[in-house]
């Protein structure tokens, strides 16, 4: 008997079969673009241009995944990455300023950006939770409250500088692979293992599946909810550290093209809106296979245009791939059955009787007040 | 040879001819076509092949991805128009520690570069707008300032040295209120400007600084019939606001010419890959680039005079 | 009666979803003026069937004929323009608007409007409620009802247009005895009209109450067809589940003085319930009846913390509980088996074995806060086997069991729990008659391992057969009980008409 | 017909009469509580600086809400069916865009078909929305996420990435053709072909076949399927209409703005997704009015406003605007929380 813990697994090995494919995406994209320009692809340099982008808007999917998974979304993880990068830059520039010794001043340059991060997090857990206002519509407001207080405390101008100690890490590379990408692994699994094998992780995912049977089981909605938006938050500070690490400085308007792009990169990782669904390793590859094609659609002397679309197409192509799979399989079983007089048109399949409408089945059913 | 749009990134160097990538704020656009125009001149009379590239929109962080990319390619300099020169100190690190000439524009203050090529000194030019303005005014009134967004440095500088040469010089001018930002939208600088003449009726003058603002403003102007007692000066392009120095809703623009700017930035590069040194004084061949001038207190730092003011009188000197 | 010309006629008919075949080749027929009973365990494919008839879904193979006529690919306008409607088992209403156009909405596809008008809207609707003598306002909005009358609009939709067969999928779950009377009387007026009437239901009284002929459903293939007078009670659900059943009184033994296990005193909550007192002992199963928005689940849910309590205490074993919020029901040992399973009790898309332990999740997390694997893993294979729970395998979704296996999950979840006290809302709706008996024996084991049990239900005979004591309800007060011999049907059903 | 039984089938209370009018001022999608704030936002204007409320004020909102209102009103479909759409703003730029080049390339010029292409354009865009959502049933969010990307890379990459200064002369002409003046400020003629659209997209919302469908799906898929909708062609129609909405705002933008710029729109969506749901659609589907849009739109627009009437330096206008958006969404979510009642069980006395 096989047990819940792998079975949780298996949740994810529902989506399985979709890491899988995104396994052998990656591999694709890693050999198309080798064999088109082997010299310059496969060079350590461009591993490490590779591995030095995708931490912080990895990061940013993670954060956006894990929202996912409790059927919320959390939009304002750029702003908060930059209220932490401007944190940590503050701190160090303060505290150099006044002389404080540097490794007490990483440390608490670090600590209270976490801090930022998860107040933030707890915000937006209090508009979620507390208040009752969805996920979407809350880190929208929130979003622009962050940045605007990042605008409203620094002017608008950037914060340059850090303590030579956090600047050491944002430029160290371990075997041709920067110190930071290895730290995004390292939160990944953390975020992975919180996620799979912990209490909290399977009360979120039970959450995202059903929050009417969630209530009835006595898994408690606000703090499951609180818990995943303060984590949010954090990750999204972490993020933001990266990004400070990276850049050696903080500014209120960096990294606005990201939230889209980490929407897109945890859908793509397996990620689904609706809940229920655990899909943090996939988020990562997910971050990778796009760094990837970027990395060489540039090599190609595209213009960045063309990854603009290609992303697009990559989006609906792997969820296209997928329906039409799971079409071809039932027709091929059908007919191996021999159990269908005629194949099904296309047009004519059922509306998917998914989670989708169960959702929303399970919304209309739920009138209760507390 | 080059192209705009950032279409030949990587498009292979004639063998041993030497590679250069000019890294741009946005992929098109007039501004940066403009300087691809200036590339592709200057590629055809050296030995150098020049391309242009941009990430999708003008973000700091695309533009960071795409130099990331670039660097693997090994071109033997880079010449780079920062979104925000804080932002990209570390990854121009990383490109001079794989031997990469760097050079940028707009970007006073960067540490990790060979040289920053200013057509000008950036407080210096917002000084000459307000002296336009106050000219304009004849010293007497209220006026505002529009930045493309308060987190573009240069023109925060610009709005800082129009604000400073007032007080020092016109004590009849005055600003009503912080800088006002337009999200670089021409809409917004537009909505912008009607809620400042409707709430302070008397102002008399605007200055832009991001290319679309002066556009708005002067939008604003025409429909509200101010065009006579209001004056708008700007930085722009007379493509940008070429009919409304026409019909006076604005008054000057003042720039410089992306295509020498993008020159004197291949030229510098050439100048330090050929084993040269920058210094005052030197002659980089380009019109207005002829004798820099460079900064005591930062040695990598070098000005032009190449500012240019363009009115409805001689705007058609100035094709782009 | 036989004299009546075919209304539909099912030949062959073929499904399967995937791997499940839900039905293999099945024949039924119903003649104008008839009422079909169709009968079968949870499962053995009558909603498939339905289903297929109106054109939800796609048969595999098999040949329809509606009135006479062959039809090839039915779509759900084509089987409406033929005269089909169907009430479904899970209504299927809009919740976001109002009854009248819930009601009107088949009229309205049906002719094909451009344009709809609010009044036509109305009148449609309103005559179809007084037709039926019901009481609904039109305009209230459909997600604001009680489920009761949710039910009610999704038979006057049914109605609303002319209609020639007309399918009704267990539509009597959330009725009083009194909506099912007016329900079977409307039955008898379309059956004088002619209209051919497909019923479903796991109520056998029901079944002989109406029906004038009973196909019987097992697996997807029909084992019996006749005429109701050759079926009786034992013998109907024989068919069904292929092995005999009994619903006798069989009591689980009852300690002499039994401590109380639940104690609740004077328990109000603002509009809902007042006063509300009883006592149940542990190893006492106690009954809880009342008509449906009597205030019967609100206790329940009160009691669980889902609800505010506004007066009055609760105990478990002696200790008051401060019930705030349904963790502090948790920690004094309630627990709750919630009355719509699909919604509130099982978490669909899940596995089986996370289901299983979705409650006692502190139980299996290590000191470290990582869950443990094996602990996790044993408790599974022992609930599954303790309830003899039928899966393929833990990893599976619930959405794959059936009924009554879902509800054994959901059972199996709050038995981890190990609780004092166990509340049940209609655990048996919707569940065939098999699984019925297993749940009730699992209730008197438990009860005999010292637990104290709630049992709200609609059944009477299923109360009878389990409970020791019965209490009643009514518009939010208490309203007597009867105990021991006492408890039989006719005295349980006597005090609720009262 | 003779009936069987005249007892009552439920034995409900009616709803108390203060609570009915309570529910009535409400509105349907809680646009009384909206009006309220709105109401509520002018005191404090009219309070702080008095002087700001004039006609021109009016105008200027007008002016500044009209683009965001027309943008809003295919979104508003999408998202009372349910769905929700972050490609509107690329498919609304590229179709001004476009038309626009085209015609400054072919040389033509003209006042009235340029929007009508440009809706057929942006109708043609939001087939890739109705092809992913309708066919492959995507989910909504993610299909326009992708086709977001794709529009907007194809215009900048293929259509063309430079600024046009002009338009076509007749095109400008409606750009500064004023019907009457508010105050100091000019109303333009696009005023109104927005509230036109406005009023028919009400009618189509409230009084046709397909309005109701597009409530019916957002609010079960599953039943909308069961009583005969084909829930794809109600999507398939909502999108490219929709797509068609967008297309027409696209232009409305490049014709007010007498400019044509690829890069302008695409970042707004946000803006305009707050404004729709602050006007009572919740996401979650089957809720939402024209009537309330507007009144979203309309606080916004008075927020942007009124900050550099007010005084407000700069640097604080976002985090003013975020404060509004979030107390306008919260309000929007308590009430329709509290709009979920039990019905009283207990008997009086
Ligand atoms: N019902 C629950 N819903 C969600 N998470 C829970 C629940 N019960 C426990 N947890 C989680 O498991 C952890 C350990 O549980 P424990 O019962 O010791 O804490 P707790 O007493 O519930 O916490 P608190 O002090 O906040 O009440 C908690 O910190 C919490 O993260
Ligand atoms: N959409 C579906 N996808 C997969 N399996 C399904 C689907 N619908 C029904 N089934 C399976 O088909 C079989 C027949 O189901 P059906 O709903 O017809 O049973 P039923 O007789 O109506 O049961 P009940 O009495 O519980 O309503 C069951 O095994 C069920 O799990
Ligand atoms: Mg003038
Ligand atoms: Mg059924």
């Amino acid at each position: 008997m096989a047990a819940p813990l792998t079975s949780i697994r298996a949740r994810l090995a529902g989506s399985n079969t979709h890491t899988l494919g995104l396994v052998a995406l990656a591999l694709a994209v890693a050999v198309l673009f080798s064999a088109l320009n082997p010299a310059v692809y496969t060079s350590s340099l461009n591993i490490e241009s590779i591995t030095l982008s995708i931490p912080e808007i990895g990061l940013m999917a993670l954060a956006i995944s894990i929202a996912m998974t409790t059927s919320g979304i959390d939009l304002s993880i750029v702003s908060v990455a930059n209220l932490s990068a401007l944190t940590a830059a503050y701190v160090s520039v303060q505290g150099m300023e006044a002389g404080m010794s540097t490794p007490v001043l990483t440390l608490l340059a670090v600590v209270l950006a976490l801090v930022v991060g998860m107040v933030c997090g707890a915000i937006n857990a209090v508009v979620v939770a507390v208040v009752g206002v969805a996920p979407i519509l809350a880190t929208l407001a929130t979003q622009m409250i962050f940045a605007g207080a990042a605008i409203a405390f620094t002017r608008g101008e950037p914060i340059y500088g850090l303590t030579p100690e956090l600047t050491e890490v944002g430029s160290t590379t371990i075997a041709s692979v920067p110190l930071i990408f290895w730290l995004f692994l390292v939160v990944v699994a953390l975020v992975a293992v919180v996620m799979t094998r912990t209490g909290y992780g399977v009360r979120a995912t039970m959450l995202g599946a059903s929050a009417t049977a969630a209530d009835y089981t006595g898994i408690a909605r606000r703090k499951v909810l609180f818990q995943t938006y303060m984590l949010a938050g954090t990750i999204s500070a972490v993020a933001g550290l990266v990004m400070v690490m990276r850049t050696v400085s903080a500014s209120a308007g960096y990294g606005s093209s990201y939230l889209l792009l980490a929407v897109t990169i945890a859908v793509l990782g397996g990620a689904n809106p609706f809940g229920g669904r655990v899909a943090i390793w996939g988020t990562a590859l997910a971050a990778l296979i796009l760094q990837m094609i970027s990395s060489g659609i540039n090599m190609q002397g595209l213009s960045s245009y063309v990854y603009q679309i290609a992303q697009g197409l990559i989006l609906a192509g792997v969820w296209i791939v997928r329906m039409e799979g799971t079409r071809a399989s039932t027709w091929i079983n059908g007919k191996r059955n021999g159990q269908r007089d005629k194949p099904t048109p296309l047009t004519d399949l059922p509306y998917e009787e998914g989670q989708n409408d169960g959702s929303s089945r399970a919304a209309a059913g739920s009138g209760h007040v507390h | 040879g080059s192209t705009g749009g950032g279409d030949d990134t990587a498009s292979p160097a004639a063998d041993g001819e030497r590679r250069i990538v000019n890294v741009v704020k946005l992929a098109g656009g007039d501004w940066f076509n403009r300087m691809a125009v200036g590339n592709d001149e200057y590629a055809a009379e050296h030995e150098v092949t020049v391309s242009q590239t941009a990430g999708d929109d003008s973000s700091e962080e695309k533009q960071i991805a795409v130099l990331n990319d670039l660097i693997p390619q090994r071109p033997a300099a880079l010449t780079v128009v920062p979104n925000s020169p804080e932002s990209l100190e570390a990854v121009l690190g990383r490109a001079q520690d794989a031997g990469i000439v760097v050079i940028t524009h707009e970007a006073p203050g960067i540490q990790n570069a060979e040289a920053n090529i200013e057509a000008f000194v950036n407080a210096d030019y917002g000084a000459h707008q307000m002296d336009l303005l106050a000219e304009c005014m004849d010293g007497e009134g209220s006026y505002a300032h529009f930045v493309g967004s308060l987190t573009v440095a240069s023109h925060n500088v610009w709005a800082d040295g129009a604000l400073a040469q007032a007080e020092a010089e016109y004590p009849g001018v005055t600003r009503v209120a912080d800088a006002i930002s337009s999200e670089e939208d021409q809409e917004v600088a537009y909505q912008r400007t009607k809620e400042l003449l409707a709430t302070y009726p008397d102002i008399r003058g605007f200055i832009g600084a991001a290319s679309t603002d002066v556009a708005g403003i002067g939008r604003a102007i025409e429909e509200a019939g101010r065009e006579a007692d209001t004056c708008v000066v700007g930085t722009s392009t007379p493509a940008i606001v070429g009919n409304q120095l026409e019909s006076g809703s604005v008054d000057v623009i003042t720039g410089w010419d992306p295509a020498l700017a993008g020159q004197a930035m291949l030229a510098a590069a050439e100048v330090v890959l050929d084993g040269g040194e920058l210094t005052e004084g030197t002659d980089l061949g380009v019109p207005g680039y002829e004798s820099l001038r460079q900064d005591p207190e930062v040695p990598n730092s070098f000005f032009g005079d190449a500012w240019i003011d363009i009115t409805n009188d001689n705007q058609a000197d100035y094709p782009f | 009666m036989n004299e009546q010309p075919l209304a539909l006629r099912a030949r062959g008919v073929r499904k399967s979803y995937g791997g499940v075949h839900a039905l293999k080749g099945v024949d039924v027929e119903v003649r104008a003026g008839e009422v079909l009973c169709l009968a079968g365990a949870n499962g053995s494919g009558k909603s498939t069937l339905i289903k297929i008839i109106a054109g939800v879904e796609t048969p595999d193979g098999g040949e329809i004929e509606i009135g006479g006529e062959s039809v090839g690919r039915l779509s759900v306008t084509d089987a409406v323009d033929r005269g089909v409607q169907v009430i479904f088992q899970d209504m299927s209403l809009f919740p976001n608007l109002t009854v009248a156009e819930n009601i009107a909405m088949s009229a309205r596809i049906s002719r094909g409007r451009k344009i709809v008008s609010h009044r036509e809207a109305r009148e449609v609707a309103g005559a179809v409620v007084e037709r039926l003598g019901l009481h609904l306002d039109l305009d209230a909005e459909v997600g604001e009802l009680p489920i009761s009358d949710r039910q009610l609009v999704a038979i006057c939709r049914a109605l609303a247009l002319d209609v020639k067969v007309l399918f009704m999928d267990e539509p009597t779950t959330a009725l009083t005895w009194r909506e099912v009377d007016t329900l079977f009387a409307v039955v008898n007026q379309l059956k004088a009209q002619g209209v051919a009437i497909v019923f479903v239901s796991h109520k056998t009284e029901e079944v002989f109450g109406i029906s004038d002929r009973i196909t019987v459903l097992r697996n997807g293939e029909v084992v019996a067809d006749d005429v109701s007078s050759a079926f009786d009670h034992d013998s109907l659900v024989e068919a069904l589940l292929g092995y005999r059943a009994t619903e006798d009184r069989v009591l689980s033994t009852l300690p002499e003085h039994p401590a109380p296990a639940l104690q609740v005193e004077e328990l109000s909550s603002t509009d809902l319930f007042a006063d509300v007192s009883f006592e149940i002992g542990k190893g006492e199963i106690v009954g809880l009846a009342g008509l449906l928005g009597s205030g019967r689940a609100e206790v329940a849910e009160a009691v669980f913390g889902r609800l505010p309590i506004t007066g009055g205490t609760v105990r478990v074993d002696g200790q008051a509980v401060d019930v705030r919020g349904v963790k502090d029901a948790l920690a004094a040992g309630i627990a709750y088996v919630p009355e719509d399973r699909l919604t509130q009790g099982v978490f669909l898309e899940q596995s089986i074995g996370t289901n299983l332990v979705a409650a006692s999740l502190d139980d299996v997390t290590r000191t470290g806060g990582l869950l443990d694997g094996k602990r996790i893993e044993e408790r599974v294979s022992s609930a599954i086997d303790e309830l003899s729970i039928k899966i393929g395998s833990a990893d599976d979704p619930v959405s794959t069991l059936s009924g009554g296996n879902q509800q054994r999950v959901v059972l199996g979840k709050w038995l981890a729990t190990k609780p004092q006290v166990l509340i049940l809302n209609g655990p048996t709706v919707g569940v065939d008659a098999g699984s019925k008996a297993a749940i009730m024996q699992i209730l008197r084991r438990q009860a005999e391992a010292g637990m104290g049990v709630l049992l709200i239900s609609d059944d009477v005979p299923e109360l009878v057969s389990v409970c020791h004591r019965v209490l009643f309800i009514r518009r939010g007060r208490m309203h007597g009980e009867v105990a021991g011999d006492d408890v039989t049907v006719t005295s349980v059903r006597e005090r609720l008409e009262t | 017909m003779t009936t069987t039984t005249t007892r009552p089938a439920t034995t409900r209370p009616a709803p108390s009469p203060s609570r009915t009018w309570a529910r009535r001022l409400r509105g349907p999608h809680n646009e009384g509580v909206l009006l309220g704030v709105i109401v509520l936002l002018l005191a404090v204007i009219l309070v702080v600086e008095p002087g700001t409320l004039t006609w021109t004020f009016a105008g200027d909102i007008l002016r500044s809400g009209i683009v965001t209102l027309a943008l809003s009103l295919g979104l508003l479909l999408i998202i009372i069916s349910g769905g929700m759409d972050v490609s509107f703003t690329a498919i609304a730029i590229f179709s001004g865009y476009s038309t626009v080049k085209l015609m400054n390339e072919l040389g033509i010029d003209g006042a009235v078909w340029p929007f009508l292409l440009a809706s057929v354009i942006g109708c043609a865009l939001g087939s890739l929305n109705a092809v992913l959502v309708a066919r492959y049933r995507m989910e909504t969010l993610v299909a326009s996420l992708g086709t977001q990307v794709i529009i907007r890379g194809v215009l900048l990459a293929f259509v063309g990435s430079t600024y046009l200064a002009s338009l076509p002369s007749q095109l400008d002409a409606v750009g500064s053709a004023t019907i009457f003046h508010l105050g100091g400020s000019a109303v333009n003629v696009l005023v109104l072909p927005v509230i036109a659209l406005c009023v028919a997209l009400a009618f189509v919302l409230k009084r046709t076949s397909f309005g109701r469908s597009v409530y019916a799906v957002g609010g079960d898929k599953e039943s909308a399927r069961r009583v005969g909708l084909r829930v794809s062609l109600v999507q398939t129609r909502i999108y490219l209409f929709a797509g068609l909405l967008a297309g027409f705002a696209g232009m409305v933008h490049v014709v007010l703005s007498r400019h044509a710029s690829p890069f302008e729109i695409v970042g707004m969506e946000l803006n305009v997704i707050a404004a729709v749901v602050i006007g009572g659609a919740l996401d979650t589907g089957g809720r939402g009015s024209v009537q309330g849009t507007v009144l979203g739109v309309l606080l916004i627009s008075l927020v942007q406003n009124s900050l550099v009437r007010l005084g407000i330096s700069s640097y604080w206008h976002m985090l003013i605007v975020g404060v509004v958006i979030l107390v306008g969404v919260a309000i929007q979510a308590r009430s329709s929380a509290r709009g979920q009642h039990r019905a009283r069980i207990l008997e009086e006395g």
